[in-house]
């Protein structure tokens, strides 16, 4: 029993696991629902004691360890053993994991509290209230799994378990069959990356295997990623032509394949379709796994893998680029969306870009600084999206909204402090993590074209700032656009729904403070303030750029500017003068249009991959090859054609005639003897 | 000067052939029984008396003959020897007598039903299981020749023996005309091997086969055309599915098992004893008629409708199967056919009592669709169909299984032991067809078990004795070769004190006793 | 014997033969056909007294003699099939035989 | 009695289990036939004997030592022995999972059918254990004609479920499947035999006993030469046949046209064994025979099968896809799955072989619980059609669960048993078949398109046919069923060394086993890495 | 002498056995020649030191075998050669009858090739007394078979041929 053995460890994982199946199996064997207070206390005690555990641990594992071998693992057995590969089932806090177990555990439990009010009036007569808190505790477990995976297959576990709870409660309204399939899209395009995930296992595998240590462990192969370094796959032809060079680095291949399973998981382009989709399922679930949880995965994996990322430079570039080019198009979507929810996913989507971004220019701990703020903050936005359902009795259509302020007095202020946090207002939480994010995209020298990225960076953040002040004005002010039976019944949410709220709405404020930058923070003469940095440090190896305070300073005004001005455009737009509006939107028309429908990639999708491919199956496949050739031609056509040859041919010569009978036995009588007699 | 007779060497045919004269006085005196007993004995009682007489012959024959295996091969005449009764021959006499015994049990109910209950038949049949007797064992061509026509002729008589019956006479007269034909040819045949080697008895003939020269091998030839022809292997087939279809089921049963079982005895001994020079090009021949019998054979009963006309088919193609073992040669060769041909007689004679016991009134439900849902009507002789089905195409765990396993593997040994790779595409042949067999044989317990029973559904009624016991011992007997060959034979070996001895064991020392 | 020996008499069996066959093989009726193949039977005869003369042992002579026995007994119950046929069905035709079929 | 009774359980488990089922209801015949039993006892008493069967199945789990090597209890009695025709069982790791899957599967078909055949009772359970004795055997039995006669007579009982309680087309299915798969294995015994008298000229005696275990030689001792000799002395042609014949039963495509047939037309528990068991049969085959008797003609026919394995992996999933009727729909997901199985075989490295093992359990698992339960909807609604449900889980919120659970154990979700089987398949097969391992691995996202989809036509969308809206929800007994197929969904996902322990030493041994007979195997493993370059590419050695 | 008896009775032979076939108007016609046919046999048998054989070749064939082919023809009252209607198949017929020629001619040829001259036999070879031992001694047991088969031919005859039975 070394000291960095902790058996408590499991005990996050397992207890929403535990809540989850109990809650399962009474639906499977009992005639009738739990009694509602009973779920509620399964449901909300589970996370919330993990999240108490995850506390205590983490605190042990900050103040009880030093600094360079802070990490716990709690090893239960060898899950999997075939030949040299052995992956145990083992859970590792380390700094890394600490921090997203905290975030997932805390702002999870606040969903979870919140979800009670918010499914509280779903008349369901399949026993839905027990069963939604058995797909979220379910959830919760596999979020945490994949967190605390101390190597890739556990990680895989909670990957595709999150994406199967995702899948669920998407389509948890699944009477509606629009639900359903987006909850499938979601799935099937998870398996997308899962497929690169995969992929890159094995090839991290083999790899190692081949340099003599075969692990799939975080901190062997952290250890030993080294050997690997210099290691070159060699391309098959056709596929170093069309690169143009005959060998790929192998650490940036495996890093790519792994990338592919987070732009799946975090919605990054071309993988990003399913996120807006998965808005059908109910307003917690978009608050806990699509934006504060599951979609942050892919940045987490990223982080968790640095180690090979930083070996493998064309990698990083791809997941800066991507996540600089995501945030951005995702942004300008976001312009245009009236459904409330659908613009939160927009914007969920564009600041996952900005976590990749960070990712790929090797800022670490920005990136998992901002996975945290924006946990805050995202979490904040749709739980009081939701509120706002609620409150409109499940309208979510913005343009039928409007001067909600008074009505939902709490809801509108803990929204407006999140509009405010994710359009990086200082001191905000969105403003810091944002910041350090744009200043190391500045500073990243090794990523071609780094400039541009903070360019696109700064854009993004000025779109950012608009489209989320013009989502609260048009809820929030101006004159109510409902119809009157909804204005009528307008409400303030209850408790369970606003104690959560204020909660993040107070964190989304003093989030940042976290990770203020060492600057900042000598400012008020705190040293090392960028507390977050410093801790995660250790495991994660952000690159560590030497800036003038000055100079970051500077970048942080221009970065503020640009939010302000965004708040500007839309203050103006969206509050003093919306008789602007149709006329710039007419102006702009077929852009507008385009816009609108999400530059139709679903369709572009739908129409060159779905419907070819089910075509192809169904045309060429099913009926031409499995049931023309295969079938008919191979299978029943050899069986007719025998019966064929007896039934129009040989069937003939059993004429009924004893003299062709005759006839046949002298033929071949003397065909028999001539063939004896040849050689004679 | 009188030659030392071995009287008792034949003694298996004396009791058949004592059948032969005495039942048609049995039957007249059945006829009299007014005059002697005062009281009339019904045609239908004096069918079974019949049948009991002519059972009780054939076993005592059967008795004799099995007696025979445990002692050396014995000659009728060692100066002219006629009859060789060797293992082979004996085997194939204890076949041909199972054969009779079964179809003639199976004969006294159908033979009512076919309004042709006359004592006559079991004459007949007696008279030409005598005729396979000595032909089986028959050393010359002279008894072969006149051992065949006593096979044959009676034969004839017997596929007419429904008078009434426009398709049994013309099942009689195809058969009739194209056999003597055959014999003619035969005949012919052996005259030009007498005069080309100056002998008719087959080891002399071997002595002196001259491979070179075109007399010996035309009456080869001929010889091997005849014998063809009974065997009904392709191009010398076409009577068989006329007149199986068109003769009394039992007949038919007889023809394709017993008179079968016979020309292959016959077949053997002339290709492995007499044709022993010119051995390779006969196996050229035979192998072209044995591929051409199992594919034409299969291909032609895969669009049979009628049961009969299907099994006559798949008779043909057997005849196939079994050239390969002849082929095969050697010792395991002839195990293989001895034991394929037990096994053939057992299933092929159970299928067609199977369909005789279904006829009723003068009509015959020999057709595919008449047997549709037999199981639920008559689950036991659907059963026994199943069976018998299962071991014609060569399910594992029945007799026709081992047959055709024991054949495959002669041909392979053989093939290996030469080196040639003919042997083995014959067998790819067979196998293939094979598949193509089972398009046909599953087809019937297809019908009879997927089927819903038709509107007026097959006869109802129990089997008689006579039926269910041919019926159970073809079953069991196919069940038992199948499963353990080994042990077929445990209970007749200890009635006979004979140690050890199986069906296996007992074809092995029988090819073993071959001529070389 | 002269310029005759055994050859000539089985030229003629070869021919009477091949007529035989001829015979079964071109006539439709049924009565001659079968006059055919006692034809046939008798030139296998020849044949082997022909060859019996030539060896000179007397299985040839034997076997021509049981093969008389035989055809008689071919001839007696031949004919009677084609009466039972006649009782059914007035033809004699061969070709009008052909029920069984395929 | 008593006395027997240990030695029956002690020296002839194997053949207790193997012929418990048969006996059973040849018992139950035979009293049949003396006085008329009702169908219930009938029902019991075959449900008593396969439970029997299933905890024997366990003592044998319990008394099989996975740390030694070779058969074990090892049974042999002579039976044609002029032939070397034995009665020879012995089981290793590969047959214990198997013969434990087959124990597994006929108590829970049994009860799952148990008010789905209601007529002609006798005869259907009566065909059921048949069938399980004749699978049973074929996993145990040593000898080749052995295993050849289990491995026919296995089609029979087949032929007749699908026959007699099959759907619209069954006599059509029921043929097709017979034919199908009897000619690859006619062509096989053609091959048996070849072997068994190769081993009379190498050894003197004819013999069809594969290892040998009874003192002698066996057929695996045999040198079969891969060049020179007759064509059909050779390991290829060898090879051939036998791969042939284990194709078709996998099936692999383009051999796989008798599955869907077969599958769609018999009933319910007729497709929940020819899933859960007899397509094993094939694979399996591929494991005990073709590999390690023709190792090289397997490494140079590898490339081909595993190229129709990828084919079948896409292939059967795009098709699945695309189907209307559900039970096809499994059906092609089960070619698109024993495609991945051949896959990880062909791999020809521990992990490889081991996941596609289990695999072989897992699909058992899982596509027969999913035929099952098609069968427990098909049963209440008597069509099968997508378009026909919808919005099932309203109405039957419990059914729901459990196919979503066996649909995601058979897309492979970790966690559940499919997923083990299937990443260490294609963690083997990466290495020495990277590209294969590519398109196999798109499988994972075709699977979840079909099965989803398939989910989502059932159980999603609005519940608007009034026929659906009174469906009821599973009963006690149907959930006992479910519940008892979870099970080992759960074990296996989450604790599969349970399962892949007494696997090791098999796997390990069959490639020691081919390696010795001749076959380069590390060439062959490292054939995938060279093409990727993981070989030769430490450091300098790469640049050329 | 024996050569022109030879041609007479081949001749004879031949040509009758032309008009057994070639008789296409009755069958009594046919009959008639195979009497003729049977006859010159008769003389060939007797010139080839068969005595016994030609006798019985006279007895049975001529003298039984042929009465009953007429006995039978008159029986059934047969009237033209019983052809109805044309000729089928008359190609593949026509293909038949050429093989057979083509065949015998071939035979023929074989035949005639390399025979050695005829020995000469012993005293008594063929004749009544010579047969009879071989065929009471040595072939006795075909005689026996003979008998059989005899008796079965007049069984199956009776039974096929009797108008009615009971």
């Amino acid at each position: 029993m070394t000291e960095h053995e902790n058996a408590a460890l499991r005990w996050i994982p397992l207890l929403p696991l535990i809540a989850a199946a109990l809650s399962g199996v009474w639906l499977v064997f009992a005639r009738r629902e739990l009694p509602r207070a009973a779920v509620i206390a399964l449901a909300c005690g589970a996370p919330i004691a993990s999240f108490a555990i995850s506390v205590v641990q983490v605190v042990k594992l900050s103040t009880q360890l030093p600094e360079e071998a802070r990490y716990y693992v709690d090893n239960l057995y060898t899950w999997i053993s075939a030949g040299d590969f052995h992956a145990e089932l083992a859970f590792l806090l380390d700094p890394l994991s600490a921090v997203m177990v905290l975030v997932v555990t805390g702002v999870g439990s606040l969903i979870h509290v919140y979800a009670v009010g918010y499914m509280d009036d779903d008349p369901r007569e399949d026993r839905g209230f027990q069963r939604f808190f058995a797909y979220l505790n379910l959830f919760t477990f596999s979020m945490l799994m994949l967190i605390l995976g101390d190597n890739l297959l556990v990680m895989f576990v909670g990957w595709e378990g999150v994406g199967v709870c995702s899948y669920l409660l998407i389509g948890f309204w699944y009477l509606d069959g629009a639900n359903a399939a987006a909850g499938m899209k979601a799935f099937v395009v998870n398996r997308i990356g899962d497929f690169g995930f995969l992929l890159g296992i094995f090839l991290l595998f083999w790899s190692f295997a081949q340099a003599g240590v075969p692990t799939v462990e975080f901190r062997e192969m952290a250890a030993n990623i080294g050997l690997l370094a210099n290691n070159t796959v060699e391309l098959p032809a056709w596929l170093s032509f069309l690169l143009g060079y005959p060998n790929a680095p192998l650490l940036t291949l495996a890093c790519l394949c792994l990338f592919v399973g987070a732009c799946g998981k975090s919605a990054q382009i071309p993988l990003y379709v399913w996120l807006p989709d998965a808005m059908a399922g109910p307003t917690p679930v978009s608050a806990l796994i699509h934006a504060a949880t599951m979609v942050t995965a892919g940045v987490y994996m990223v982080c968790r893998m640095s180690f090979a990322y930083s070996l493998a430079p064309g990698a990083q570039a791809a997941v800066a680029w991507t996540g600089a080019l995501t945030a951005f198009f995702a942004a300008t979507i976001g312009l245009a969306q009236t459904d409330i929810k659908k613009v939160l996913a927009y914007s969920t989507v564009s600041q996952l870009g900005y976590m990749f971004l960070a990712a790929g220019v090797a800022a670490y701990s920005s990136a998992i600084f901002h996975v945290m703020t924006h946990a805050f903050f995202k979490a904040l936005l749709f739980l009081g999206a939701g509120s706002v359902i609620l409150g409109m009795h499940h309208e979510q259509d913005i343009t039928k909204m409007g001067g909600l302020r008074r009505r939902m007095p709490v809801t509108w202020l803990t929204f407006l402090i999140g509009v405010i946090a994710i359009a990086g207002v200082p001191p905000f939480s969105g403003f810091f993590s944002k910041d350090e994010i744009l200043l190391a995209a500045n500073q990243a020298h090794a990523i071609p074209g780094h400039h541009t990225l903070w360019l696109i960076g700064m854009a993004t953040a000025f779109l950012t700032a608009f489209y989320m002040f013009r989502l609260y004005f048009l809820v929030f002010t101006g004159a109510s656009r409902a119809s009157h039976h909804t204005q009528e019944h307008i409400h303030e949410s209850g408790n369970w729904v606003l104690v959560p709220l204020v909660v993040l709405a107070l964190f989304s404020v003093i989030g940042g403070f976290f990770g203020l930058p060492d600057a900042y923070g000598e400012l008020f003469g705190v040293e090392r303030s960028n507390s977050l940095h410093h801790f995660l440090q250790p495991v994660v190896n952000s690159a560590e750029h030497e800036i003038d305070h000055a100079t970051e300073f500077g970048l942080a005004a221009v970065t503020t500017t640009v939010g302000l001005a965004g708040i500007a455009l839309a203050t103006l737009l969206y509050y003093w003068r919306e008789d602007l509006v149709p006329g710039i939107v007419s102006a702009i028309g077929p852009l507008h249009a385009l816009v609108r429908d999400k530059y139709r990639i679903d369709e572009l999708y739908d129409l060159l991959i779905v419907r070819p491919l089910g075509a192809v199956s169904r045309g060429l496949l099913a009926r031409g090859i499995d049931q023309g050739l295969i079938d008919g031609v191979g299978v029943n056509g050899t069986a007719n054609l025998v019966r064929a040859t007896a039934d129009g041919a040989l069937k003939y010569l059993q004429t009924g005639l004893a003299q062709s009978y005759l006839l046949a036995m002298v033929i071949g009588g003397a065909l028999l003897v001539a063939w004896l007699v040849r050689g004679v | 000067m009188i030659p030392q007779l071995d009287v008792a060497a034949v003694a298996p045919m004396i009791p058949v052939a004592l059948g032969v004269l005495c039942l048609p006085l049995l039957e007249v005196a059945l006829l009299r029984t007014p005059v002697l007993l005062g009281q009339r004995v019904s045609a239908a009682r004096r069918g079974t008396y019949l049948a009991t007489a002519s059972v009780l012959f054939l076993s005592v024959s059967l008795l004799l003959t099995l007696n025979a295996f445990s002692q050396p091969p014995r000659v009728f005449n060692p100066e002219n020897p006629m009859v060789r009764m060797d293992g082979v021959a004996l085997f194939l006499m204890s076949i041909v007598l199972i054969g009779a015994m079964l179809s003639v049990l199976a004969s006294s109910k159908y033979l009512e039903h076919i309004h042709s209950n006359w004592g006559e038949f079991y004459t007949l049949v007696l008279s030409s299981v005598t005729g396979m007797m000595f032909l089986v064992a028959a050393s010359d061509l002279i008894m072969l020749f006149l051992a065949l026509e006593l096979m044959s002729i009676p034969v004839y008589a017997l596929a007419g023996f429904r008078r009434a019956s426009l398709r049994s006479n013309e099942s009689a007269v195809k058969y009739f005309l194209i056999g003597s034909f055959a014999s003619g040819i035969l005949l012919y045949g052996s005259s030009l091997l007498y005069g080309a080697t100056g002998s008719l008895e087959l080891d002399e003939i071997a002595t002196s086969f001259d491979p070179e020269n075109a007399l010996d091998l035309v009456g080869a030839g001929l010889v091997l055309i005849g014998l063809a022809f009974k065997i009904s292997s392709v191009p010398f087939h076409q009577w068989a599915p006329d007149t199986y279809e068109g003769a009394p089921t039992t007949i038919s049963a007889f023809m394709a098992t017993a008179v079968k079982v016979a020309a292959f005895g016959a077949l053997l001994r002339v290709v492995s004893v007499a044709f022993a020079p010119v051995s390779e090009s006969v196996y050229g021949v035979l192998w072209v008629l044995a591929a051409l019998s199992m594919t034409v054979g299969n291909v032609m009963a895969l669009i049979q409708r009628n049961l009969k006309r299907m099994l006559a088919y798949s008779s043909i193609s057997h005849a196939g199967y079994l050239l390969i073992g002849v082929i095969a040669g050697g010792a395991d060769g002839t195990q293989a056919v001895l034991v394929y041909l037990l096994a053939y007689t057992f299933m092929t004679v159970g299928a067609f009592t199977v369909i005789s016991v279904l006829t009723r009134d003068g009509e015959e439900h020999d057709r595919v669709d008449d047997f549709a849902g037999l199981s639920q009507t008559r689950p036991g002789l659907a059963a026994v169909m199943s069976i018998c089905m299962f071991s014609l195409l060569g399910m594992p765990g029945t007799a026709g299984f081992i047959g055709k396993f024991l054949v495959f593997s002669a041909a392979v040994q053989s093939g290996l032991a030469t080196g040639s790779s003919s042997l083995i595409w014959l067998v790819v042949i067979a196998v293939l067809n094979s598949a193509i067999s089972l398009g046909y044989y599953l087809r019937v317990p297809a019908t009879m078990y997927f089927h819903p029973p038709r509107e007026n559904p097959q006869p109802a009624g129990n089997a008689t004795f006579f039926e269910g016991l041919v019926l159970a011992s073809c079953a069991a007997a196919v069940l038992l070769l199948g499963l353990l060959p080994q042990d077929a034979l445990p209970g007749v070996s200890s009635l006979l004190q004979m140690a050890d001895v199986n069906v296996l064991q007992l074809a092995s020392d029988a090819a073993a006793s071959f001529a070389p | 014997m002269g310029d005759i020996s055994g050859y000539h008499f089985q030229i003629v069996a070869a021919l009477i033969f091949s007529i035989g066959a001829l015979g079964v093989l071109l006539r439709r009726n049924m009565i001659v056909m079968f006059m055919s193949i006692e034809l046939m039977l008798n030139a296998a005869n020849l044949s082997l007294v022909a060859f019996s003369r030539e060896i000179g042992n007397d299985q040839g002579q034997i076997l021509a003699f049981l093969v008389m026995v035989v055809a008689a007994v071919e001839v007696a119950v031949g004919l009677a099939i084609i009466i039972s046929l006649v009782r059914n069905r007035d033809t004699v035709n061969i070709e009008d035989t052909s029920a069984l079929k395929w | 009695m008593g006395e027997l009774f240990d030695t029956l359980l002690s020296e002839r488990l194997l053949s207790v289990i193997t012929f418990l089922p048969l006996a059973t209801v040849l018992a139950l015949a035979l009293c049949e036939g003396m006085f008329r039993l009702p169908e219930s006892v009938w029902k019991y008493t075959a449900l008593a004997s396969s439970l029997v069967g299933l905890a024997l199945t366990l003592v044998l789990w319990q008394r099989f030592d996975s740390a030694s090597s070779g058969m074990q209890l090892v049974e042999f009695a002579a039976w044609i022995p002029a032939y070397g025709i034995h009665y020879s069982l012995g089981i290793d790791g590969i047959a214990l999972l198997l013969v434990a899957l087959t124990s597994f599967l006929l108590p829970v078909v049994l009860l799952a059918s148990w008010t789905d055949i209601h007529e002609r009772v006798r005869s259907y359970l009566f065909f059921m254990l048949a069938l399980q004795t004749g699978m049973l055997g074929a996993f145990l039995s040593l000898n080749l004609f052995l295993f050849y006669v289990f491995w026919e007579l296995m089609l029979i009982p087949m032929y007749f479920i699908i026959g007699i309680w099959g759907g619209p087309r069954r006599i059509y299915a029921a043929l097709k499947f017979f034919i199908y798969t009897m000619v690859g294995s006619l062509l096989m015994l053609v091959g048996i035999i070849v072997l068994a008298w190769l081993h009379q000229t190498q050894f003197g005696a004819p013999s069809f006993e594969y290892y040998g275990t009874n003192g002698g030689t066996g057929i695996l001792d045999l040198s079969i030469p891969n060049a020179g000799g007759a064509w059909w002395q050779r390991q290829g042609f060898l090879f051939g046949v036998f791969a042939l014949a284990f194709a078709i039963k996998v099936p692999m495509f383009p051999f796989h046209t008798w599955l869907p047939d077969a599958h769609v037309e018999a009933p319910t528990p007729g497709s929940a064994v020819l899933a859960g068991v007899l397509l094993k049969l094939g694979t399996f085959g591929f494991v005990r025979y073709a590999l390690p008797l023709f190792p090289e003609a397997a490494l140079d026919w590898a490339p081909w099968i595993v190229g129709l394995a990828v084919t079948g992996v896409v292939y059967g999933a795009l098709v699945a896809w695309v189907q209307s009727d559900l039970k096809k729909l499994v059906a092609y997901s089960s070619v698109s799955h024993m495609g991945f199985i051949v896959l990880g075989l062909f791999a020809l490295d521990s992990q490889g072989v081991s996941g596609a093992v289990l695999q072989m359990v897992n699909h058992g698992v899982s596509t027969g619980a999913l035929f099952i339960l098609v069968g427990m909807i098909y049963e209440r609604r008597h069509v099968r059609d997508l378009a026909a449900f919808g919005g099932l889980a309203k109405v039957m919120p419990v059914f729901a669960t459990f196919f979503a659970i066996a649909t995601l154990s058979s897309i492979g979700l970790p966690g559940l048993n499919g997923f083990v089987g299937e990443f260490l398949i294609l963690l083997g097969a990466f290495s020495s078949l990277p590209w294969a391992t590519v398109i196999a691995t798109s499988g994972v996202i075709l699977s979840a398109v079909y099965m989803l989809w398939a989910m989502r036509a059932v159980f999603f969308g609005p519940l608007a046919n009034p026929a659906n809206q009174v469906l009821v929800d599973l009963g006690l007994r149907e959930r006992v069923v479910a519940v008892a197929l979870v099970i080992p969904m759960f074990w296996i996902g989450v604790h599969p060394s349970t399962f892949t322990n007494p696997l090791d030493r098999a796997v390990t041994e069959l490639l020691e086993t081919m390696s010795r007979r001749g076959a380069d195997l590390a060439s062959w493993q490292n054939g995938g890495k060279r093409v990727v370059g993981l070989v030769a590419s430490t450091g300098t050695e790469t640049t050329r | 002498m024996r050569t022109a008896l030879f041609w007479i009775f081949s001749l004879a032979a031949v040509a009758s056995a032309l008009g057994v076939v070639g008789n296409l108007r009755s069958p009594i016609n046919s009959a008639l020649s195979l009497v003729v046919s049977m006859l010159a046999l008769a003389g060939l048998y007797v010139l080839l030191e068969a005595q016994f054989v030609g006798l019985i070749q006279v007895m049975v064939y001529a003298g039984a075998i042929v009465v009953l082919f007429l006995f039978v023809i008159m029986l059934l009252n047969l009237r033209g050669s019983g052809a109805s209607g044309a000729e089928s198949q008359p190609i593949v017929k026509a293909l038949g009858a050429l093989v057979v020629v083509a065949a015998t001619l071939w035979l023929a040829r074989t035949l005639s090739s390399g025979r050695a001259p005829w020995p000469d036999v012993e005293q008594g070879f063929g004749t009544t007394r010579a047969i009879g031992e071989a065929l009471y001694t040595d072939y006795v047991l075909s005689v026996q078979v003979a008998g059989v088969l005899l008796l079965a031919g007049i069984v199956a005859a009776v039974v096929l041929a009797k108008k009615k039975i009971d």
